[in-house]
Parts: C-alpha cells; structure tokens; sequence
C-alpha cells in the first residue's frame, strides 16, 4: 500500500503542522518557539528519512559496505540543527528583553501594554 | 538654444541669491524675463533657415535622449510665454508689493522656474522631453498655488497635483510608453510617427490616453484643477494659468496630433471626430457653469477652460484651417486672458474686490483698467478688431471644411455664452450704481507697475487683429504637405 | 543543589570524563560520527552541568565571561585563518594540501583538524554563553 | 594573488572583522574597522563585477562566469561561490549599501545604542553583512539556507536593538524571528524535495538533472515550497506582515539595509531558482507562476501603497513602501520578458538607493528630534534645508518622477507588460506611482507648508557625517535617473543571461 510506504512523509507533514498550529495558537511566545522547534525538527527528520537507504548499513566502515545510507543528508541536518540552535538562542535573548520589557511573554498582554 | 532653458535657471539663482534685497531681486527678474525674450527672438533666424539639427543634452537610455529642437508651433509658445513673462514680471512686483505678500523671493524663483520648464517644453524634441519639463512644470507651480499656506491653499495644491500628476503619470506616461514599445521612436516627426504601425483600435485608445492625459488641457472632465489654483496670486493666474501652464497641455496636445499622429493618419481615419465633440461639450458646459461663477477669477477660469477646447478642436479637426486656427487661438486667447486677469488682480489690489457683484461702479473708479477689461473680453468673445476674431474665423472654416457643421453651431453658440458671461463684468462696472462708499477709503487705479502691463497686453489684442497675417504666414509650414 | 552531596560528588567525578570525551568527538571528527559542533556541545555540557550543581558565581570563577566571549570569537577566526592559509600559499580558500601531514598515510591534514578545533571551541563557548546569560535572567527575576 | 581569490575574499572580510569586534573597546575603533572592512569588500565587488561583465570591458562580450570551489574541492561534489552577470550586479547592490549606511552609522549607532553594546552591534552588523553577500554569490542551494539564516539572525538581533528607543521593536524582532524562520524552513523542504530526485545541492548541476524531470510531483511541491519561503524572505505580499513592524522599530540604519538590500536578496534567489535552477520552461510555461504572482504583485503594490498612505510614523511609512516596490520587482519577475526583468532588475539597485537613503534620512530625523512621527517634521524644510531636500528627492524617485531613478525602472516595467499584452498590469504600475505621489506629498507637504513647533524650532541642520552618507544614496539615485546606461545596462545584461540560460 503505497499510502503506508511513505509513512516518513506523512509524519514528517503531521509534526511540521503541529508545529505550525502551536505558532499560530498559542498566545505564549514561548511555545510559540516551542512550536518553531518542533516545525524545525520535524524539517530534519524528513532530510534524515530521505537518506535511508532499503538494507543499508552506517556509511562509515573499512572497507565499505555495499549497501550503505546517504551520508550527505546527515551532515546537513547537523548543519541545520545547529542552525536551529541559533535561532532558539536568538529567540530566547528576545524573550527575555520583553519579559524584561513588558513583565509578560503572552502576546495579548503584550498587545495591551502596546495599546496603553 | 542652450541660452533659453540656462537664462531662467540662472535667473532663478540670482533671484535667490539676492533674497535679502528686494530692490535687486525684483530687478533681476525684470532683467532675466527681457534676456529670455531677446534670447527667444533670436532664434527666430535660425528657424527655417537649414534644417535644425536637435540638439541632445544627454542620453538618459539607448534611443531615449532629452534633446530639443525649433519649429514653428513651438516657436510660437516660446515666444508668447516670454514676452508675457517681461511684462508678468513688472505687474508681478506691482502687485505683489501692494499686497505686502509673504515669501517673494520664493514666488520669483518658482515663477522663473516654471518659465524654463515651459521653454523646455516649447523646444521639445521628443515626448520624453516633452513629459520631463512637462512634469517640471507640475512641480515648480505647485509653491505658487500653496503660496498663501492657508488651508484652502493646500487643499488646491493637493487637487492640483493630484489631478495632473494623476493625469500625466497614469494616462500620458502610459500612452508614452506604448508609443515607444510600437514604434521604437518618441521624436516628433512632421507627418506623424504612428501611421503604419498600429490599427485601429489601438490608436483610438492611444489617442484618448494623450488627449485626457494631458491634464493641462483641462479638458473636461479633467479640469477640477484649473479653477483650484484660483488660489493663487493675480500674477501667477495672468501667466501661468492662462498661458503658461494651461498653453504648454493644448501645444503638447497640439504637438502629439501634429507631430505623433499626424493629421493626415486622423484626417483619413477619421479617429479624432469623437475628440471633436468632448471638445465641444467641455467648451458649451464650462461657459455655462462660467456663468453661475461669482468670484471673478473662478469666471475667468471656467472661460479659459472653454477657450482651451477651441484649441483643441482645432487639433481635433486635423485639416489645415483647424489647426492652424486652433494653433493662433493658443496666441489670440493669452492676450485676452492675461489681460482679463490682471484687470483682476489690479481690481484686488486697488479695491480688495473679487466678486463680480460687489464690482457695481467700479468702472467709474478705475476706468482704465475695466477699458482694458472690455478690450480683453472683446478679443475673447472673437469680435473685430481684435485678435481673437481670426483664430475663431479659421477654426469654424476648419468645421466647415470638415463638414462638421454642429461643430459650427457650438462655436457660436460659445461666442454668445462669452459675450454673457463676460460682458455684464464690464456692464455692471461700469453702468450700475454701486453703493456708497462706506469705508471712507477711496478707490484708485492699481499702482502704475500693475496698471502698465495690463494696457501694454490690452493693446497687443488690438495689435495681433492687424497681424494676424504674419502669424500665419509664420505657422503655414505646420500644414504644408 | 549545592547542599546535594550526590550531585556534586558525581558532577566533580564526572565533568574530566565529559571533558575528555568532548574533545575525543571533536579530534576524531574527520574520520567518524563526531566532529566539532558535537564535541563543542558535549565539552560544553561539563561547564553548564558544573554551574547547575554549583551555581553561576562559581562557573564565572573558572571561566570568566571575557574568556568564553573572545573564545567563541576565537574559535571561528581559526576556522577562518587555516581558509586563509590556502589563500596565502597559492591554494584556494579553506584548501588543505597546504596543511597537509606528510608521512603518514592514515592522518587527514592538519588543516581539517584545526578547522573542527575551532567550530568546538566556538560552540562550546557559546552555549556557555547561552546558559549564562539565560540563567542570569531567571535569577534576577527571582 | 587577491584578483582569483575576490568571491572568497569579499565574505571573508566583513566576517573575520566582525570576529573580533567584540574584542575592540568603546569609542569610534569599531565603527572605523567596520567601515574599511565593508569599504574593502565594496572594492573588491567592483572589481569582480569588472571581471565578470562583458559591458564593462567590452560591449560585444558576454558575460563571465566566475566560479570559486571552496577548499578546491570538485564541483558538483563541494561547494563552490558562483559569480555571473546576474549576481555580480546584485552583488554591487549589496556591497555598495552597505558600503555607505556603514560609513554613515558612527553618530546614528550611537545615538540610539548604549556604549557598552555598540561593538555588539557592529559585530552583528557586519556578520549581517556578510551573510548577504554569501547567500548573493552561493552555488549551492544548502549553503543558500545557511547563510540566508547567518544574515536573518544576525538581523533579527539587530532589529532588537532598537529596544533602546522603542520597546515595540522586541515585538517586531520575535515576529520577524518566527515567520523568518517557517520562510528558511519551508525553503530548506524544498531543498529537501529537489535533493529528494536529484541527488544533488549544486545549482548548475542540479538545472541539467532536473531537464528531464520537470513532470515529477516532487520537483512541482519543491518548486510550491520554495516559492512560498521565498516569497517570506522577500516579503511579497500577503506574507509581508513582519515587515512593518521589523522595519519600522529597527535601528535606522538596520532599517536601511534591510529594506533597502535584504528583501532583494530574497528577491534574487527568486530569480535564480525560477530561472537558471528550474528554468522558464518549467516556471513559466508549465506552471501557472505568472499568473498567480501578477495577482500578488499587483495587490502588493496597491495595498502596499494604500497602507502607507495611512501611516503617520515615518519609518513604518517608508516601510509599507518597501512592500510596494516589492510588488514591483515580483512583477517584473513574472512578466518574464527582457523588458520585465530588467526593470524588476535596475529597480533592485534603484530602489536600494532610494529606499536606503531615505532611511538613513529617518535615521538623520530621529536623530535631531529623537522621534520619526511626521507630524513632528512640521517647519523642518527651513530648519534642516539638506536633510530634507534629501528626502524629497527621495521621494520623487519614490514616485517615479522623470530624472530620478524610479522612473527608469518603472519605464522598462511598463515597456514588459506593454510587450507581453498584459496592460492592466502596465496601468498598475503607475496607479502605484499615484498613490506614491499621495504618501510622498503628505509628508513633503508637512516639511515645506506647516510651521514649525516649537519644540522643532531650535532644531539645526545635522552634521556633514550624517548628511553626507545621505546625499550619496539620493544623490545616485538622482544621477542613475539622468544617466541610466550604466545601472540600466548592467540590469540587461543580467536579463539577458537569465532568458539565454533555458
């Protein structure tokens, strides 16, 4: 059943768009950063499943396996994540100055502070 | 050639430098508006004698140059907006001193401004150039019209940009454009550039993009602005909204029939007959709505409105009586209108009156300047001997010629609305018994600087009446096949 | 948790261990699973566990925040200077030959290793960064 | 030796300054560093572009092609800096921007930064930088993301630095932040998706696999992703939202190079995947792309203007502009002809010129009155004659007056839709130009025709330093709308390299 077959994709959509909904739901900015993290994720987990090779073995041995996973994905899901990482600690720095700034970090108290 | 667009800008500077001496300033401006005329008059040799080559300023993109060039019709309009401008300038510091107005160094330089941009327009080689110092124009009579910056001052500026920048960025621009992605060429070329290179429908549409486009024609319904800039002062009105600005939208239309189209392409296809009867609509409904005007200059405005679409009627005939009828109409019509308006701003100056029913009796109290009124109001009316007779004698032989005889009938018809709108001024003045003065202040004539240049115009329309044999003679080349 | 004598036992014990795999990740980068962004983060991980157990004052007291601001600047010059060493000599940017170990077949050059050392040392001083700057704010909250 | 080495030298440069700004203590040394390393990479932009197009040493040469493998590892395998017409002008764009808002920052940063943070900013700053000039000249669509995410970082810290004068730029940075972010990730699935059938990242490489898969769904959903991320990074409407407030809060000058070159480079590899990676082929023809970006061109460009029409701050004013001239850029992308991209091309450098320098003019206001709200320009035209010149002029190239830059771009956009038949699509342009002529004119209006406050009467003109840096951008701006061979000439070239490459 090739509904099934490409279950990869189908976990790969469903947990970027629970990390869309938490975005857009969720008045709290932290877990709107939450929901950025899992969007991300679920970005890389579909890189890592495309490199998975049917029977392949770890790319790394001496001598080489025949049969072996695309290594090249891998290496640029680490330079993704890190990426990723940036971007958290970004966010976060943000999120602390309005905390400091504004005393809250719900987006509709922060919307009310602004109106005042 | 160079002279004529530099002698203003230089003037302009001078004008500015000298804003701490009014006396200077005043002076310089007198002087640069003689230079520019002297300038002007001395390419009159040049013209006809070899073929002029253009002369290319710079090349803005491959086959786009700013560039300008002579010929007759654009002669004309140099020749009409400078020599008016010498005698703007004196009745300028005339009024301007009596009305103790703010800001005059500006007025000076925006005023020597918009008269390089008309000069750039008259010379004109292209339309790009044509569009440039058009849109130049635009901007240096925008600090004119706000001049006062009260808040019915602004409000016209704003009216006034909005409808000419809208007019010209989103209509004449477009059909510029179009014009180059069919033809590879903007320059003005006797005979037209567009024959043979588009049908029909489309030059229909191009032809309606120019014709409203070109929002200083004032052709209705794009002619809110007119009466706005009304605002402004008397001088800016005399010249400027009835010649300079108002003259640069009908020889721009004037010049994209002649030298776009050419008159032989709308003569045989017979594209302009609908251009014709907005023409003759504009010219019959703002002589009525001249008429329901009270304040002097709005009359004055709605009048010019109507008389601008004689022009373009003219153009719109495209056969030889009409254009060059409508072509003389631009000269016949700035005499009478310049002097009409600074019968009007002497009126302000000398009486603080702007209404035509406050102006009982005033006829009495400042004979010289309502004379000159009538003369105006004769030469626009079209009765010999002044001017304005020939240039409507040839536009209804080019109805006729054109066997457009309703076109016929509105011509005059509009002659009878003028004589109504325009002659109970100078009954009223003259004849009706006014009331009693009671601020105890008498009335005179305007101070001799404003009262001067209006005779010196009132007898040009007199003039022009025994001339208007060269003046053809001079424009005949505009026609020849 | 400084009265925790089980935490700070095992973190004391074990943060030469964390320190010592870290740069284990980084060195063996060019050859297996591993490699500078992970080492950094594991080498990282001993600091941040040792101001968990021990709090701030004491994390600042061994690596102070100037140290760890100019490293994670450091570190990435690093990266930077061995690209410009292949500039320098002839090469293009970030080339190896220059930099490469001559006698020894199984070694990869020089030039990747400095390069993985260098990524290490940024990332693990960043994250210090980060856990310092974000538990400063928790604490000034409170 | 540093003529083979400019596409590498040029990132390198701004990188390895910023490195160690944070070293550098207070006064004017960060600034002084910051200005030659971007000064530096400027040059060596000139120089590059010199190499690559055929216009400037030869007008019947076509263009070169640069390419630079880093760490000499082979191409299709390394990465490699790909440097030709298209990027190169794109290239100059950046680096001439940020050549001179650097020169004008010292007095600005300081204004509005605490001492003690301003090596921070300049260390950001030029990371930022760096970042857009790597993503410009990047052969590989991955190293495309990461640098895009280097400089959008580096720019979302920036836009927070205007916290100093404005809480609300925090909000405009963490919306920034998130919608940038979903921007860079739906562009990397994409990535994903074409690596998915084509097992490669290099763009050359990757246009000569993908020839015989323009039918594959996957190549279709990629192309789906990457034009949505795209169209974030760039800010075309409707997915501009976080620009308003990004731009509007940002310090000036951030403000400056954001709208003026960081959407474009968003712009630019728009460009570069519908036409050298995917082809026009495939963008054009098969798939509906102009139609579907004509309507989102067309609404950028008239709700863009609309809504700044009703802004009463300065900078969000300019801001709303900038989503308007995007519309005008997406436009000439999706009129696909030489006429439409090379207007969507020289009204890239164009508006960089205009767009920046009227913010570094906003940046000059809030400087003297320490607010950009307009009604506080009242009277300034007397006050402060430069400035305000400047930002007249400005805005006439806003509007696209003849003789200022915007109307040269706004002719070749009206040229393309006229010569693709598409003329409700010419009559936007200029319906867009009216509605510039509203927004310019209030604020024009203000400066000339309203009396000063009193607060505003005291107000002297700014120093030379600020002034200066200004009048270059306007003064260009100026100068390419008289003699528009070069920038226009430049932008054919690139046009025609994008049409010849299908």
């Amino acid at each position: 059943m090739p509904f099934f077959e490409l279950y990869n994709y189908w976990i790969f959509i469903l947990l970027m768009m629970i990390g869309l909904y938490t975005i857009i739901a969720s008045p709290n900015l932290v877990k709107k950063i939450i929901g950025l993290s899992v969007f991300q994720t679920a970005i890389f987990l579909f890189f890592i499943s495309l490199s998975k090779v049917a029977e392949g073995t770890v790319p790394v041995t001496v001598p080489p396996a025949e049969v072996y996973s695309n290594p090249l994905p891998h290496a640029l899901v680490l330079t993704a994540i890190v990426v990723s990482v940036s971007t958290m600690a970004v966010a976060l720095a943000i999120l602390m100055n309005i905390k400091q700034a504004y005393g809250t970090v719900e987006e509709d108290e922060v919307d009310q502070a602004e109106a005042h | 050639m160079a002279f004529v667009l530099v002698i203003p800008i230089i003037g302009a500077l001078c004008i500015a430098l000298l804003r701490r001496r009014p006396d200077y300033r005043d002076a310089a401006s007198v002087i640069t508006a003689v230079c520019l005329f002297g300038a002007v008059l001395s390419l009159i040799a040049q013209l006809g004698v070899k073929p002029f080559q253009a002369w290319v300023l710079f090349e803005l993109l491959p086959g786009l140059r700013l560039a300008f060039s002579l010929e007759p019709l654009g002669m004309l309009f140099a020749l009409l907006a400078s020599g008016l401008w010498v005698v703007t300038s004196i009745y300028a510091i005339g009024y301007m001193r009596a009305h103790h107005e703010e800001h005059q160094t500006r007025f000076y330089v925006c005023f020597a401004l918009t008269i390089a941009a008309a000069m750039g327009i008259a010379f004109a080689d292209n339309l790009l150039t044509l569009f440039i110092f058009y849109e130049v124009m635009t901007l240096a009579t925008y600090p004119l019209v706000t001049h006062h910056g009260t808040e019915r001052a602004v409000m016209a500026g704003r009216l006034y940009l909005g409808y000419l920048f809208a007019t010209s960025i989103g209509l004449l621009l477009f059909a510029i454009i179009w014009t180059w992605t069919l033809t590879s060429s903007l320059d003005f070329r006797s005979g037209g550039i567009l024959a043979g290179k588009a049908e029909n429908p489309t030059l229909l549409i191009l032809l309606a993009l120019y014709a409203f486009g070109i929002g200083k024609a004032a052709l209705m319904p794009f002619h809110r602005w007119l009466p706005a800039a009304m605002v402004a002062p008397a001088p800016v009105s005399a010249l400027l909204h009835a010649v300079a600005v108002v003259k640069a939208g009908v020889f721009c239309v004037m010049k994209v029939v002649l030298y776009v189209f050419g008159i032989d392409l709308l003569h045989d296809t017979g594209l302009s007959v609908w251009l014709m009867y907005v023409a003759a609509a504009t010219i019959v409904i703002a002589s009525l709505i001249a008429l329901a005007q009270d304040d002097l200059k709005a009359r004055l405005a709605y009048s010019t409105v109507s008389q601008l679409s004689y022009i373009i009627l003219g153009a719109a005939l495209a056969n030889a009586a009409g254009v060059l009828g409508g072509s003389m109409h631009i000269l016949m019509h700035a005499f009478g209108k310049i002097t009409l308006f600074f019968c009007a701003g002497a009126i302000a100056v000398a009486s603080h009156k702007t209404k035509v029913s406050e102006m009982a009796h005033i006829g009495r109290q400042m004979p010289i300047t309502m004379s000159a009124f009538l003369i105006g109001s004769l030469s626009i009316i079209g009765l010999p001997p002044l001017g304005g007779s020939w240039s409507k004698w040839y536009l209804i032989l080019g109805a006729v010629d054109a066997a457009q005889m309703p076109l016929v009938a509105v011509l005059l018809v509009s002659s009878l609305l003028s004589i109504a709108y325009l002659l109970p001024v100078v009954g009223r003045a003259f004849f009706a018994s006014g009331p009693e003065q009671s601020h105890g202040h008498e009335i005179h004539e305007a101070p001799l600087p404003c009262v001067l240049p209006l005779c010196v115009t009132s007898a040009g329309c007199l003039f022009l009446f025994f001339f208007a044999g060269e003046v053809y003679e001079f424009l005949a080349p505009l026609v020849q096949r | 948790m400084r009265d925790q004598v089980i935490l700070r036992v095992v973190s004391k014990i074990t943060a030469p261990f964390i320190l010592v795999f870290g740069f284990y990740v980084i060195a063996h980068g060019e050859l297996g699973p591993g490699g500078g962004f992970q080492g950094g983060v594991v080498l990282a991980s001993a600091f941040i566990l040792y101001g968990l157990v021990f709090g701030l004052a004491e994390l600042d007291a061994i690596v102070p925040r100037r140290v760890t601001d100019g490293l994670a600047g450091a570190g990435v010059l690093l990266y930077v200077v061995v690209g410009l060493v292949g500039i320098v000599s002839g090469y293009r940017f970030l080339d190896y030959t220059p930099l490469r170990v001559t006698g020894s077949e199984s070694a990869e050059s020089w030039g990747m290793t400095l390069v993985e050392y260098g990524v290490g040392i940024t990332v693990a001083s960043v994250m210090i960064t980060v856990y310092r700057e974000v538990s400063q704010a928790g604490a000034a909250e409170k | 030796m540093i003529r083979n080495h400019l596409p590498a030298l040029i990132v390198i440069v701004p990188l390895l300054v910023a490195l160690v700004m944070p070293v550098l203590g207070r006064g004017d040394k960060p600034w002084l560093l910051a200005t030659l390393a971007s000064w530096a990479s400027f040059a060596m932009t000139i120089v590059l572009q010199v190499q690559v197009s055929g216009l400037l040493r030869n007008p019947a040469a076509t263009p070169a092609i640069i390419s630079y493998p880093i760490g000499n590892w082979q191409v299709p395998w390394g990465i490699e800096f790909r440097v030709d017409a298209l990027n190169a002008f794109i290239l100059l764009v950046v680096a001439m921007i940020s050549a001179v808002v650097t020169f004008y920052a010292r007095l600005s940063v300081a204004h509005a930064i605490p001492p003690e943070r301003v090596r921070f900013f300049y260390s950001a700053w030029l990371l930022f930088i760096s970042g857009l000039l790597g993503v410009t000249m990047s052969g590989d669509v991955f190293n495309v993301y990461v640098l895009i995410e280097i400089s959008a970082l580096a720019s979302y810290t920036l836009v927070a630095m205007g916290r100093y004068q404005n809480r609300k730029a925090l909000q405009g940075s963490i919306n920034y932040l998130v919608l940038g972010t979903i921007g860079a990730g739906f562009f990397l699935i994409g990535v994903g998706y074409l690596y998915s059938v084509t097992g490669t990242l290099n763009m050359a490489d990757l246009s000569t696999r993908l020839e015989p898969l323009h039918d594959n769904r996957a190549v279709i959903t990629a192309f789906a992703f990457l034009l949505v991320g795209l169209s974030v990074k760039m800010a075309l409407f409707p997915l501009h939202g976080w620009l308003p407030d990004a731009h509007g809060y940002a310090p000036p000058i951030v403000s400056a190079l954001l709208s003026g070159v960081a959407i474009k480079v968003g712009a630019y590899i728009m460009f570069r995947l519908a036409f050298t990676v995917l082809g026009v082929e495939f963008t054009f023809a098969k798939l509906p792309t102009g139609p579907v970006i004509w309507l989102f061109a067309t609404l950028a460009i008239l709700v863009g203007s609309y809504t700044a029409i009703q802004q009463t701050s300065l900078k969000r004013l300019l801001a709303y502009s900038s989503v308007a001239q995007i519309g005008y850029i997406a436009l000439g992308f999706s009129l696909a002809n030489e006429n439409g991209l090379t207007g969507a091309l020289v009204h890239i450098f164009n508006h960089a010129l205009m767009k920046s320098g009227l913010f570094l003019v906003a940046g000059i206001i809030a400087y003297r009155l320490g607010e950009s709200e307009i009604g506080a320009l009242a009277g300034l035209g007397r006050k402060m004659p430069f400035t305000m010149a400047a930002l007249t002029a400005g805005g006439l190239g806003l509007i696209g007056v003849p003789l200022t830059s915007g109307f040269v771009s706004k002719w070749y956009l009206v040229s393309g839709a006229i010569d693709r038949g598409l003329f409700p699509l010419a009559f936007v342009v200029l319906v867009g130009s009216m509605l510039a002529v509203i927004y310019v004119w209030k604020v024009v209006e203000i400066v000339y025709f309203r009396p000063a406050s009193d607060s505003a009467a005291k107000v002297t003109e700014a120093p030379w330093s600020l002034v200066f840096p200004a009048w270059i951008l306007v003064g260009a701006s100026l100068y390419f709308g008289i003699d528009a061979s070069l920038s226009s000439g430049l932008a054919q070239e690139a046009a025609r390299f994008l049409l010849s490459q299908s």
